[in-house]
């Protein structure tokens, strides 16, 4: 599928997204709360089949924090960006562990380094960091003097 | 200008390396040449340098020509600790516990700039420990990123010399790692 | 904590932990594992004990000083990482690449590809237990060793790809190393598969052992020779090419059976096609510049770019989010191994703790790449 | 004292009641298990000794002994057996334990 | 031409010459004493410092060759620092079992020496039960094993002793069946008649089919009895780090090492008696100018030309095979050695029967 | 047939297990197979250009090439490298600023060559030294100008 | 020598293994920390307890085992004379192991020579 | 004394020793352990006896054998360092009493009937020990020895049946 049929496609699903075709890839700007049923239809339409998750990030853009899905299908090969935007006091978004398996680490490493908390993820523990640490180390505005030597 | 002297400094504390001025006689002397000459290798290699120590390792350097071959699974039967590779906070207690369940005489090798001083990863980390001897006394530390199998072997063979001369090392209690 | 309560709650379930300092996970991985007898019920990798917070770093490097710390993340395949992140800065400022420093970086992509298998081949056959192999490949790494730092100036952790191009121009030896290092690899590959793929005690314990479908496979993420062993077509390098790959003929190795032992095929076919791509272009590496004219301090244009490529392991992604500054605002990398790691419990659930090397030995992990 | 018979019989003896002192204390099945092979060990000493005191040119005692020895381990392998099946079931390889509930 | 035998009688006459039995007797018992001790001593230095090598040559590289000449002192440069390092214990251990595992193997692997013939008439005893005795208390090791890993106090120590428990008791049943077979043909247990019965050929060649399989099988399992690669799945590095000897370190780690060397020593002698007729030179039939040549070669260089044959042996094997998972192992030995192994039992006893092999 | 299948089986078991040993055999007994280098004994052969350590070079005069601009500085990505300038009197009278200390950090380097990249003047270099083991961190912070060093004529 | 050879090597074996632990014991440097005698467990603590319940597998096999022992215990003096005896040998250890294996046969139909 | 009765009383002692210390310990490992070396010290009194061959079946089957079985169930059940439940006070006392009893008396019983033989006889050798065994004539053991078959038959199927029954009921 082209980038306008994915458009197409997707404005059915989700009319208030916003759509930027600048990149690579058509990128589609969403709030948190949409992007669960999004992301079952992104799945199990036939003609999307996006079966392939591929990257998982986490943004932190001072005043909001979005994830960035990556999302490839591997029967008809097209791409998607999905960037899903949270509330940076509040940072919650539904998982898409049961979609994706591979959501459930990935999302993991979001919540160890931003802090996003994402609801219903079975396990949701620090990854990467030991348990006791305090902070989302990659927030902009994390402070550690102790660890951080400043160049 | 800034001080000449605090500038050459390195950016972050040292801790003084152990070892050295003990009185040793001829029994001592068989001694160290024994334990010179076995130092089994605890397994321990945590990122790129590992590679370079596998190198060494391997059939072209071949480190079994000096009897390190012998390298343990089990601190219980090894006798120095290649710290080859980064040390991040989360890993420090456990190079702790490793280094501390080593039966002694123990020795250290600090392979690599990262485990030397947080290297490529001193500026802008909040998670790598700078400097393997913040956590466990180092005895030889070998710069590069990574450095050749050969510096690995030529720290090994200065590690011998100390050894050769020096003894049993004296204990040192170093500061608890600041975050756990 | 979930591994205490079973280990405390449940009799006759032994947790058990391998790792982080164990020799079969290569790396400091630390697995806790739950068994019955010597049955595994549960993985639960712990990661995070080389996680060296690259991303963060990253935020404060340039455009040009951040590919070094690539390479320290998946050092198998340093060349292919740095690669990657030449390529995402390239698609940010719009440079165009000379033919001769793309024909260049191919060819060290797939000589390091070569280096990365050999050593995973090695050290797969010693943790199940054939401690030969591991110094006979070694043997071959050392001479690919040899022709990089005759070009590169480095053993392993390179820098040598930089944004527009590459950093040095060939050694004058190397097209001759490379082939004298083709011809006799081809022979030694036959001397690989007598030690062990074709012996028995090898394929039984590779065989039926680690067994993942090819429908999650894709929703593990997995990918590179994990995801080529089920069957399902992966490769960057053909889905996406880059830097000219799309000119060049070679197959994509494929495997039904979705076992270790495919995996292993996989990979040891994926040698001989990477000889041929050398073999292809050895010959004819065009004249020119090794390198674009850039400025000296590189800017990318607010933006986000993100480049793919295949890297030993699988594909490698790395993902800048640029303001406009001289550093990225954020960078992400999406690691093979990552992905290729989260199928571990499903693959592992229900066998024996001796597969289990066996199982991790062809997931091929590299350990900080996982933690970046 | 020169070494006989009676030496032998007192050993035999006494490794005997050492097994019927265990088996009566223990309650552990695997220890009583333990003292029942004691007892057999001590029985199969004194074939032994009156096959070469008393009976030398027969193999009486000796064969004895021999089969002894091979019920000896069919038992103690059913005996583990059971006690395995008994711990499966009740957690418990008490012999108290057991006798209360029902197998 | 002087041969060992020759010293011994020597001795033995020069001794009691002058003095009264129970001395000689005693002197005697030191004099072998401290040659069994060397013995182990050295065999442990030779075996260590010739698996380095194998080791070595097999995987391109040179080993060991700088501390001593050549290399040579490599392995008690090891040996002293054992010596010299700290013995610990762990906490949780129980420290009597902990220290008693590695006398025990250590005792069982001396005891086992007693009947093996090192040359004609240097043997410490020609018990006449020979091979069943050697089976028996070799089968005690494995108790030392399960000991060690049931004191660690560690899992890796305790799944290890279970692997090696279970593994080498298996095979200690192929092993002694493939044993039986030349008992029948030699129609005794002692090792000394053994011997003699291959004053005119060795069993392996005299023996057809059913010895040459005999021998297979014994080899297979004496690998897998002394714990070595590709049967090692006690020590597995890969999944339980050191398996039994986990917790042990210094000198108590050494003896574990030094017994597990030994015991191949051991079996490999057996082995080396069994089908190769000991110190029996090659003897051809009844080629007298051929056995004459061959007589001339002492026998304990015979006898330990054939052991570090078979030690090289299996040597090779460790250093050429991939490990097999605990369920193939016990798989190798319940479905194919051990039916196969009675099976040859039955075709050796119809060959011993009708006579059919080389008298 | 069973049986035929199963003799097949130990057939070809036996073969592919004696072929590996075949291999490693030939290996054992074939010396000149080895590849092992003598380290110590053997000096090693480098590389011309592999990356051991960076250094300023000086020629006999004892004069270097940098002229203190702090390229290299900022080119590290790794803050390796310090260069302490000062206000030199020119033989005009205008005062100049040139390099007082080179500072390096061994301990620190990652030997990614963008400093020799960046210097404008080809003041520093990669050696090919790679045997720098200490038994004190603090000996590997070094000065790489040499005492007394000057800035050679004509390099600006 | 006989039998006092066994008392020999008894002794020798605890002299040379003693005597060498004792030894190193005497002259061995050792420090203490509340880590060293902890168990060893790459590096982590101790989860759980250092027991396995092993499934019954690996102890069916040494069930199996002990009777078989037994087995090849009758075989030795059987091995001994059979060539003295002929064929009668034959026939009586063909009925024995026979027997013998049927128990083998159950035992693999029900599956307990299989490593679960 | 001659050497070969202070052998003798050494292996009394040791059998007694560990015999006594096997029903006693509270460590149920050692309590093997014990155990094992008193089937040693039987072994040894074989030997002592110029038995060797009923030595080697005692160390194979019972030390080879049994013990490493009751190891394996110890593995099976118990964990290490858990000590074995203290016996009642009384329990201990009426069993020691009672044990003690009974041996005098049946001690007294032996003294009483001094037996002697003739002459201790020589060795044993394996080969009559197989004639005799192979021997269906009268006075043979041929019949014992084939039921022997059947009884290791029984014990092995009943111990599979019982193990893999606790095996099947767990999962
Ligand atoms: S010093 Fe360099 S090569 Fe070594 S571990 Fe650190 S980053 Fe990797
Ligand atoms: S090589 Fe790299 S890290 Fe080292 S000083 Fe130069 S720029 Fe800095
Ligand atoms: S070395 Fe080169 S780049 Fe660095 S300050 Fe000197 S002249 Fe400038």
């Amino acid at each position: 599928m082209t980038k306008e049929e994915l458009k197409a496609k997707l404005t059915e699903f989700n009319p208030t997204a916003v759509f930027d075709e600048a990149g690579e890839w058509l990128n589609v700007s969403i709030e948190a709360s949409e992007w669960l049923p999004l992301a079952q239809q992104l799945r199990n339409s036939a003609e999307l089949d996006f079966d392939f998750l591929f990257s998982v990030t986490g943004v932190d853009w001072k005043t909001h924090l979005t994830v960035v899905y990556h999302l490839r299908s591997i029967k008809h090969g097209h791409i998607i960006v999905v960037k899903a935007k949270c509330d940076r006091a509040k940072p919650e978004i539904e998982t898409v562990c049961n979609i994706w398996k591979t959501a459930e680490l990935n999302e993991r490493e979001a919540y160890d380094l931003f802090g996003i908390i994402f609801l219903n993820h079975p396990d949701l523990r620090r990854l990467f960091l030991t348990d006791d640490w305090e902070g989302w180390p990659l927030r902009k505005d994390y402070v550690d003097e102790i660890n951080i030597i400043k160049l | 200008m800034e001080d000449n002297k605090t500038i050459t400094q390195f950016p972050g504390s040292v801790h003084p390396a152990p070892g050295g001025g003990i009185l040793v006689s001829k029994f001592d002397d068989v001694l160290n040449w024994a334990r010179s000459n076995s130092l089994w290798p605890l397994v321990f290699g945590t990122s790129c340098c590992a590679i370079e120590m596998m190198s060494a390792a391997g059939a072209k350097y071949d480190w079994s020509r000096f009897g390190f071959e012998v390298a343990r699974a089990t601190p219980r039967q090894a006798d120095v600790i290649i710290i080859a590779g980064t040390i991040v906070n989360k890993m420090a207690p456990v190079l702790k516990r490793l280094y501390d369940q080593m039966p002694d005489p123990k020795y250290v090798v600090a392979m690599g700039a990262c485990s030397i001083s947080g290297g490529p990863f001193f500026y802008n980390t909040y998670s790598v420990v700078k400097g393997a001897d913040h956590i466990i006394p180092v005895d030889v530390y070998i710069p590069g990123c990574p450095p050749r199998p050969e510096a690995l072997i030529h720290a090994l063979l200065t590690l011998q010399e100390k050894i050769k001369a020096g003894g049993t090392r004296e204990k040192i209690y170093l500061e608890e790692v600041k975050k756990p | 904590m979930q591994y205490e309560e079973i280990a405390t709650t449940e009799e006759g379930n032994l947790v058990i932990n391998v790792g982080p300092q164990h020799p079969a996970t290569h790396g400091v991985m630390h697995l806790v594992i739950t068994m019955n007898g010597e049955t595994i019920l549960n993985v639960e990798p712990h990661l995070g004990y080389i996680h060296r917070s690259i991303e963060k770093m990253c935020e404060s490097l340039s455009y040009r000083q951040f590919i070094y710390s690539t390479s320290r993340m998946d050092y198998l395949s340093s060349h292919i990482n740095n690669h990657g992140c030449a390529l995402a800065v390239e698609k940010g400022l719009q440079i165009e690449v000379p033919e001769r420093a793309k024909v260049i970086r191919i060819l060290m992509d797939e000589l390091t590809r070569i280096a990365s298998h050999v050593l995973w081949w090695g050290a797969m056959a010693m943790d199940v237990g054939a401690l030969t192999p591991f110094f006979h490949a070694f043997r071959e790494r050392e001479l690919i060793n040899d022709i990089m730092e005759e070009t590169c100036g480095a053993r392993l952790t390179m820098n040598y790809m930089v944004p527009g191009g590459v950093m040095t121009d060939l050694h004058p030896n190397f097209v001759k190393k490379v082939k004298e290092f083709v011809a006799f690899f081809r022979t030694k590959i036959d001397e690989y598969d007598t030690l062990v793929t074709y012996n028995v005690i090898f394929q039984e314990r590779m065989k039926n052992v680690g067994v993942i479908s090819a429908a999650d496979a894709v929703s593990f993420g997995c990918t590179g020779p994990v995801l080529r062993a089920c069957g399902v077509k992966s490769d960057i390098r053909k889905l996406a090419p880059y830097d000219g790959y799309e000119k060049l003929n070679f197959e994509e190795p494929l495997e039904t059976a979705g076992d270790s032992y495919a995996r292993y095929l996989v990979r040891m076919r994926e040698l001989r096609e990477s000889l041929s791509i050398i073999d292809q272009l050895i010959d004819n590496i065009p004249e020119g510049d090794f390198q674009a004219k850039t400025k000296a301090v590189l800017k990318l244009p607010k933006g986000e770019f993100y480049s793919r490529v295949e890297t030993a392991r699988g594909e490698f992604g790395v993902y800048i989010i640029s303001e406009g500054g001289l550093t990225p605002y954020r960078i992400h990398f999406r690691s093979p191994g990552f992905a290729n790691l989260s199928c571990l419990n499903h693959i592992a659930k229900g066998q024996k703790i001796g597969d289990l090397v066996a199982m991790m030995g062809t997931l091929d992990l590299v350990i900080p790449d996982i933690d970046r | 004292m020169e070494v006989g018979l009676t030496q032998i019989l007192f050993l035999s003896t006494a490794l005997f009641f050492i097994g019927v002192y265990g088996f009566l204390t223990r309650r552990n099945m695997i220890t009583m298990l333990m003292a029942v092979e004691l007892m057999l060990n001590a029985v199969n000493i004194n074939f032994i000794a009156f096959n070469k005191y008393l009976w030398g040119g027969k193999l009486d005692g000796v064969f004895f002994t021999i089969f002894i020895i091979a019920i000896a381990a069919a038992e103690a392998a059913v005996a583990i057996a059971i006690v395995i099946n008994i711990y499966r079931n009740f957690g418990s390889i008490d012999a108290e334990d057991a006798d209360s509930l029902k197998l | 031409m002087i041969s060992l035998e020759h010293i011994s009688q020597s001795i033995h006459e020069a001794l009691s010459a002058s003095l009264n039995p129970t001395l000689v007797l005693l002197i005697e018992m030191a004099i072998a004493g401290i040659l069994v001790i060397s013995l182990f001593a050295v065999l442990g230095l030779v075996l260590v410092f010739m698996e380095r090598k194998v080791s070595a040559y097999m995987q391109i590289r040179l080993g060991p060759n700088r501390v001593g000449y050549k290399g040579f002192a490599q392995t008690a440069a090891d040996t002293l620092k054992l010596l010299i390092k700290e013995g610990l214990t762990p906490d949780g251990a129980d420290k009597f079992l902990f220290n008693l595992a590695p006398l025990l193997v250590i005792v069982v692997a001396m005891l086992i020496m007693a009947p093996i013939a090192f040359t004609k008439g240097f043997q410490l005893w020609d018990i006449n039960i020979g091979v069943l005795y050697v089976s028996a208390v070799s089968s005690v090791g494995v108790i030392g094993i399960l000991m060690a890993g049931w004191a660690s106090n560690n899992k890796y120590s305790l799944l290890g002793a279970m692997r090696s428990g279970a593994q080498i008791v298996s095979y200690e049943l192929s092993a002694g069946l493939s044993v039986l077979t030349i008992v029948i043909l030699v129609g005794s247990l002692s090792i000394n008649d053994i011997i003699a019965s291959q004053q005119n050929g060795w069993w392996i060649f005299k023996g057809h089919i059913p010895v040459l399989i005999s021998f297979v099988i014994f080899v297979i399992a004496v690998t897998a009895e002394t714990n070595r690669a590709p049967f090692d799945l006690a020590e597995a590095e890969s999944e339980l780090t050191a398996g039994f000897h986990t917790e042990y370190s210094g000198m108590r780690f050494a003896l574990f090492f030094l017994a597990e060397y030994v015991n191949i020593f051991i079996v490999c002698a057996i082995g080396a008696t069994l089908f190769f007729g000991g110190w029996m030179p090659f003897h051809i039939g009844s080629w007298e100018e051929f056995n004459h040549v061959m007589d001339f070669i002492p026998g304990i260089v015979w006898f330990f030309g054939k052991i570090f044959s078979l030690i090289f042996l299996i040597m090779w094997f460790r250093w050429t095979f991939p490990r097999l998972r605990v369920d193939q192992l016990l798989n190798l030995e319940w479905k194919y050695l051990l039916p196969i192994a009675m099976f040859n039992l039955l075709l050796t006893t119809v060959m011993a029967i009708t006579g059919f092999y080389i008298k | 047939m069973f049986i035929v299948d199963y003799i097949k089986t130990v057939y070809s078991t036996c073969k592919s297990l004696l072929s590996g040993m075949r291999l490693t055999g030939y290996y054992f007994f074939h010396h000149k197979e080895i590849i092992t280098e003598q380290y110590p004994d053997v000096k090693a052969v480098m590389a011309e250009r592999f990356r051991g350590e960076v250094v300023m070079t000086h020629d006999e005069k004892n004069e270097h090439r940098c002229t203190g601009c702090t390229a290299c500085e900022l080119a590290c990505p790794n803050a390796t490298i310090k260069i302490v300038t000062k206000q030199e009197l020119q033989p005009d009278g205008k005062k100049k600023k040139a390099l007082e200390t080179f500072v390096y950090h061994l301990e620190l380097c990652t030997m990614c060559n963008l400093c020799i990249v960046a210097c404008p003047t080809d003041a520093i270099k990669m050696a090919q030294t790679f045997e720098h083991s200490v038994y004190d961190r603090s000996q590997l912070t070094k000065k790489l100008n040499a005492p007394g060093s000057k800035l050679m004529e004509g390099v600006e | 020598m006989g039998a006092a050879s066994l008392i020999l090597l008894i002794i020798c074996g605890l002299a040379f293994a003693g005597g060498a632990l004792l030894l190193s014991n005497a002259i061995t440097p050792g420090s203490k920390n509340s880590q060293k005698g902890e168990p060893y467990e790459c590096g982590v603590e101790t989860r759980g307890q250092s027991w396995i319940q092993f499934n019954v597998g690996y102890y069916l096999f040494a069930l199996i085992f002990l009777i078989f022992d037994v087995e090849l215990v009758f075989l030795y003096p059987w091995a001994v004379v059979v060539k003295s005896v002929g064929v009668v040998a034959l026939v009586e250890i063909v009925i024995f192991l026979f027997i013998l294996f049927l128990g083998f046969l159950y035992a693999h139909k029900k599956g307990a020579l299989k490593w679960q | 004394m001659e050497v070969s009765n202070i052998i003798f009383y050494l292996l009394c002692a040791m059998i007694l020793g560990c015999g006594l210390m096997a029903v006693t310990t509270r460590q149920i490992f050692r309590a093997a352990i014990y155990l094992l070396f008193c089937m040693m010290g039987v072994a040894g009194l074989y030997f002592w006896m110029q038995y060797e061959f009923i030595a080697a079946v005692q160390i194979v089957v019972y030390v080879g054998g049994i013990v490493v079985l009751i190891i394996f169930s110890i593995f099976l059940t118990h964990r290490v360092g858990n000590d074995l439940a203290e016996p009642e006070y009384k329990r201990t006392l009426f069993a020691g009493l009672a044990s003690l009893f009974a041996f005098l008396l049946f001690w007294s019983v032996i003294k009483r009937n001094e037996f002697f033989g003739e002459q201790p006889s020589g060795e044993l050798s394996v080969r009559r020990i197989g004639e005799e065994m192979l021997n269906y004539k009268q006075g043979g053991f041929v019949l014992p020895f084939e039921v022997v078959s059947i009884l290791l038959l029984a014990a092995m199927i009943g111990c599979i049946v019982i193990a893999m029954r606790a095996q099947t009921e767990k999962n």
